[in-house]
């Protein structure tokens, strides 16, 4: 086991900051997200899960896909630049794994969306190991461990006055090349684990599609899109024109992209009008579907990484675990 | 009997005579966390319960049950229910008001289970056990429903000291370039999730100004200037309605204070016009025209 | 990467609005010419497949290409304006610039067509993406077996691409049968439902295809019937709308339950849409 | 001196003529209003304004008939309702209460138009540039704020960290 003390640790953060944008989680207000931070001593060490997760550092809230300027009857399209290099610190395995999902959509299945493949390039992922499971995580029901190393480049695990280090790709070992680790004996213990039971296999939540206890689930859902948004893996997007300040003669505008979640009443109207989730409770069935059977279907990897926000957060207390197990009870 | 029994009896009694189809109430989910209920059936009535944790105003679910829109698959489209029955607080009760006074539905068409309120309950984190009240309910002094077609529990011959709102008064004494700092801030945490908006039993545009395809005022940029144009526009909207039930600011996943503005603007149009949102079934102030002695040159 | 040599797929090639024609009531065809340079030229399309259009400035939004490789180089696109993009679609003027983002999408199986009979149910602007099956067929007349053809609108003004209908009326072994919702007086037609007009004119099912596109209730109403008919699952087409914002299988809102329209379809036969989880309905 | 961006929504029957009236009485007003002629003042939605603000205004201005005199009969009525609700969300949002005003003015009153909009931009000159228009990124609430905000409800049930 190769191990770093604390005191590197963190001249080593100091240093990648200078040289990289470096995002770790970090106490800001009322709680704690992955931000960007200049030194070490901003890192929020002994803090529980982040609020959102990784995700807005690869697939931003909004961007632009890139600038039109219209002079007359002709336009100039000009693309969005390249994504400038940064690390992610303090990442855990379960939003690791949600970069890994994503992944899959926007880079692994052709076509390449460059947008998010520039940033990908550009990232580093630097995990922390969770020493325990919080009480609404449930990785391990979705085959991820709270120290699950497999989705980053390096990883770290917290012994006290020092940390071991894992290289996992080649990325990962050059960027701790010359980091001054000392060899240990024993091992790095395991993280304690707790298992969680009652999630549905694929089969059984197919099955439940015409299960009346969706509609019912619907009354319930405000139609918010919060368990989108703090979702390590909900990528769904919406593309719009907007202007922007433009010289005499010309019209500037930019076009963007930004967050949209199958959750919205009106997100798979059509043209015509007609809207076939027009119900709650079919726009919930496709959220928690696509986690477990559309996404893995269209992309390889199920979506769901276990991280437990959407049980958290959900304003009226929708539990996917709860919903799953009534459905796999009945399933049975 | 204790309280939460009575009020499973009241549902039941209404759900079983027919003089409702539908109770919305509160029931206790995973992790002992209390939730919306709602229930069609006269023995789903014992899932219904009542304690310092049923924070939730359930009057948002009021306007889309009676009007059967979501809830319900257009396919399988069932007539929605004819009269419902809803659990409300004191604050809650004067949405009802708001709503009715909004023409979104009849009295008739609603009948309300008024709770005696206590205060809700901190929504206690793992750190702090220790009940302790909400601020909201430290300000109020509200115990009895002001619509209610049955009262349960006792509202207490006492009332405590209502706390002056401190959050507010800070904000307010902040320099201006330090409010608009302490604003930005809170606003650029925002992820525009509309948690707030769809938790509001006041927000029931059936299409959102700031979301508007061709909007004028907003784009879709996830930005801070959108965010600010939407909060402050969401709590101009809610002037003379808004009933500080807190539901925008509870529901909010970044810890966004909502609920200041709302409470800033509540404070001005008081002030101005002598209106508590809900307190009568009666329009907004906000809305109407200027009265004869405002409108004098 | 993501740099103007059109690698991003995001990324429209720009073409110029070289016609813009009025076909019926805010329906307009729009003839679309890409712009010589650097640019890529726009690969050659099969019936079937849509295509982006770019009104710069408002958006953009997917479209049914109405034309076919073999007539021309011009792309056609049959516009209704129902929106903000279709607006601004219809607001351009000839010469003026726009973008173009395809073809997208997988196309109607025309060679398995072939020496079959085929009956096209177009309803409203439904029937833009079935114009290129009329289109092959006409120019491959002997490859295909009987043609009919059901077009239906809501209102004779609604009806699309009726300065053809006396070209395609005299190609031999064809056939087209109009309806509308609501008459007006120079109507001397159907009138009634597209599903009346298919009772009406009965179609045998023996060694013929079926492709439908229209409103989902007039898809869901006409494929119900047409399976009374005795078409099997197999021999029933349906290209499906959706709205979407990449065409590429990234964006997601275009889901209907595992598949995607832009990317698994928006071709699709009833042996396949009787297997989806989620109706189009 | 800095010279402030002004917009002007004006009403078309009686301010906007107001205007008229004061450039053919050659009375010297501000140049720094921008005019934006609008049906009337109740249609100058408060989300117009704050638009304005958004895309760098200094200050706004809406100009309408006097009460009583509407064109619309209660026009002016909603836009003198909300508009001090605007200002009191703004002020409370950390804007200068002197960067909006609401005001009357009928058509034949271009002394009174010139004077206000005078009144308005010399009132605005000595406060300089607005920030309320974002450039970049916004401050983050890193520091204490002196009150207790909402927990953010991602929070309550994580992991403790190592």
């Amino acid at each position: 086991m190769k191990t770093l003390s604390r005191e590197n640790l963190n001249l080593w953060l100091d240093g990648l900051a200078a040289q990289h944008a470096l995002i770790a989680p970090h106490l800001e207000a009322p709680g704690v997200f992955y931000r960007p931070v200049q030194r070490a001593q901003e890192i929020a060490w002994e803090a529980g899960r982040p609020v959102l997760s990784a995700k807005e550092f690869l697939f931003p809230p909004s961007e632009r896909l890139l600038k039109v300027e219209k002079r007359g009857p002709d336009v100039r399209l000009e693309a969005s630049p390249s994504a400038a290099p940064q690390v992610i610190f303090g990442l855990r395995p379960c939003d690791a794994r949600g970069i890994r999902v994503l992944d899959t959509a926007f880079v692994d299945t052709p076509p390449i969306d460059s947008r998010y493949a520039s940033r990908r390039e550009n990232t580093l992922l630097v995990g922390l190991a969770c020493r325990s499971m919080g009480a609404s995580c449930f990785c391990t029901a979705v085959g991820l461990a709270p120290d699950d190393p497999r989705d980053m480049d390096v990883m770290f695990s917290d012994r006290g006055a020092t940390l071991a280090v894992q290289a996992l790709t080649p990325r990962g070992e050059a960027l701790i090349a010359n980091l001054p680790l000392v060899e240990e004996l024993g091992e790095v213990e395991p993280a304690s684990r707790r298992e969680v039971g009652g999630l549905p296999t694929a089969e059984a939540w197919k099955e439940s599609y015409s299960d009346a206890r969706w509609a019912k689930h619907g009354e319930r859902c405000l139609s918010c899109r919060l368990c989108a948004y703090v979702c390590p893996t909900c990528r769904c997007y919406d593309v719009r024109d907007e202007a922007l300040p433009s010289p005499p003669g010309e019209a500037h505008f930019e076009r963007l992209r930004a967050w949209d979640s199958c959750m919205r009443e009106g997100y798979r109207l059509t043209a015509g009008g007609h809207n076939p989730r027009a119900a709650s409770g079919s726009r919930l069935r496709n959220r928690l579907l696509c986690k477990f059977v559309y996404y893995p279907h269209q992309y390889g990897p199920a979506a769901c990484t276990g991280c437990g926000r959407c049980l958290d957060a959900c304003p009226v207390n929708l539990d996917l675990l709860e919903i799953g197990g009534a459905l796999q009870e009945a399933a049975q | 009997m204790s309280i939460s029994e009575a009020m499973q009896s009241a549902a039941r009694d209404v759900l079983a005579s027919g003089q409702v189809q539908r109770v919305i109430g509160y029931e206790t989910g995973p992790h002992g966390r209390v939730r919306p209920a709602i229930i069609d059936r006269p023995e789903e009535a014992e899932r219904l319960v009542w304690s310092a944790d049923c924070t939730h105003n359930l009057t948002v679910y009021l306007h889309r049950a009676l009007t059967g829109e979501n809830g319900r698959a257009s396919r399988e489209a069932v007539a929605p229910p004819a009269r419902v029955a809803i659990v409300v607080k004191p604050c809650d009760s004067r949405a009802i008001n708001v709503l009715l006074a909004e023409h979104q539905f009849s009295r008739e068409q609603v009948f309300a289970i008024g709770m005696a309120c206590e205060g809700m309950r901190q929504g206690a984190p793992a750190s702090a056990p220790e009940a302790t009240l909400q601020a909201r309910c430290l300000r109020c002094r509200e115990r009895v429903p002001v619509v209610h077609d049955v009262l349960l529990g006792e509202p207490p011959s006492a009332l405590p000291e209502a706390l002056p709102d401190e959050a507010l008064a800070h904000v307010r004494d902040l320099p201006p370039a330090e409010r608009a700092a302490f604003w930005l801030s809170q606003f650029d945490r925002c992820i525009r999730c509309y948690a707030c908006r769809q938790a509001c039993p006041m927000c029931n545009c059936p299409t959102c100004l700031f979301e508007q395809e061709d909007a004028l005022w907003v784009g879709m940029r996830i930005a801070p200037s959108e965010k600010r144009t939407f909060h402050l526009g969401r709590a101009l909207h809610l002037a003379g309605r808004c009933v500080g039930c807190n539901e925008c600011e509870r529901v909010c996943p970044m810890g966004i204070p909502i609920g200041l503005l709302n409470r800033h603007l509540a404070e001005t149009v008081e002030s101005l016009y002598g209106h508590r949102a809900g307190m009568q079934p009666v329009l907004s102030p906000v809305t109407g025209m200027l009265s004869a002695e405002e409108s004098a040159p | 990467m993501s740099t103007a040599d059109g690698a991003d797929p995001m990324y429209p090639l720009l073409g110029r609005l070289v016609s813009s024609r009025d076909m019926g009531r805010e329906i307009k065809l729009l003839g679309v010419k890409l712009l010589n340079g650097t640019q890529p030229r726009f690969p050659a399309y099969a019936p079937g497949q849509f295509a982006f259009l770019s009104a710069f400035g408002i958006g953009e939004a997917p479209f049914g290409l109405a034309s076919t490789t073999e007539r021309g180089e011009v792309l056609e696109f049959a516009v209704q304006r129902l929106g903000s993009v279709t607006t601004g679609l219809h607001e351009l003027a000839e010469g003026d610039a726009l973008g173009v983002r395809g073809p997208l999408g997988n196309t109607f199986p025309m060679e398995a067509f072939q020496h079959k009979n085929l009956l096209v149910l177009g309803g409203g602007i439904g029937g833009a993406p079935l114009r290129p099956v009329i289109h092959s067929v006409l120019d491959h007349r002997q490859d295909y077996g009987q043609l009919t053809i059901l077009w239906a609108a809501r209102h004779p003004s609604l009806l699309i691409f009726r300065d053809e209908y006396e070209s395609w009326r005299a190609a031999p072994h064809t056939e087209l049968h109009l309806t509308v919702d609501e008459a007006d007086a120079a109507w001397d037609h159907h009138v009634g439902l597209m599903t009346d007009l298919v009772r009406q004119v009965a179609p045998s099912a023996a060694n013929t295809v079926a492709i439908t596109c229209g409103p989902p209730i007039m898809i869901y109403h006409v494929d119900k019937l047409l399976s009374e008919l005795g078409f099997a699952p197999e021999q029933r087409y349906v290209t499906l709308e959706a709205r979407m914002h990449c065409g590429l299988g990234k964006c997601g809102r275009c889901n209907m339950g595992e598949l995607l329209v832009c990317r698994d379809g928006p071709v699709f036969s009833m042996a396949q849409v009787g297997n989806f989880l989620e109706s189009y309905l | 001196m800095y010279e402030p961006k002004v917009i002007g929504f004006l009403c078309t029957w009686c301010s906007y003529t107001g205007a008229d009236s004061a450039g053919t009485s050659r009375l010297k007003t501000p140049w720094n209003l921008r005019a934006v002629r609008v049906p009337c003042s109740g249609r100058v939605a408060p989300e117009l304004i704050l638009r304005a603000f958004d895309q760098g205004a200094d200050g706004v201005l809406v100009l309408g008939c006097h009460i009583g005199e509407c064109h619309y009969d209660s026009g002016n009525h909603r836009a003198a309702k909300r508009i001090p609700l605007l200002l009191s969300i703004l002020e409370f949002a950390g804007m200068q209460p002197e960067r909006l005003r609401l005001d009357w003015v009928s058509a034949s009153e271009g002394d009174r138009y010139a004077r206000i909009v005078s009144e308005f931009v010399d009132a605005l000159r000595p406060l300089g540039p607005n920030t309320w228009r974002i450039n970049g990124a916004a401050p983050r609430a890193d520091a204490a704020i002196g009150m207790p905000l909402p927990a953010a409800s991602g929070l309550s049930g994580g992991a403790p960290c190592p």
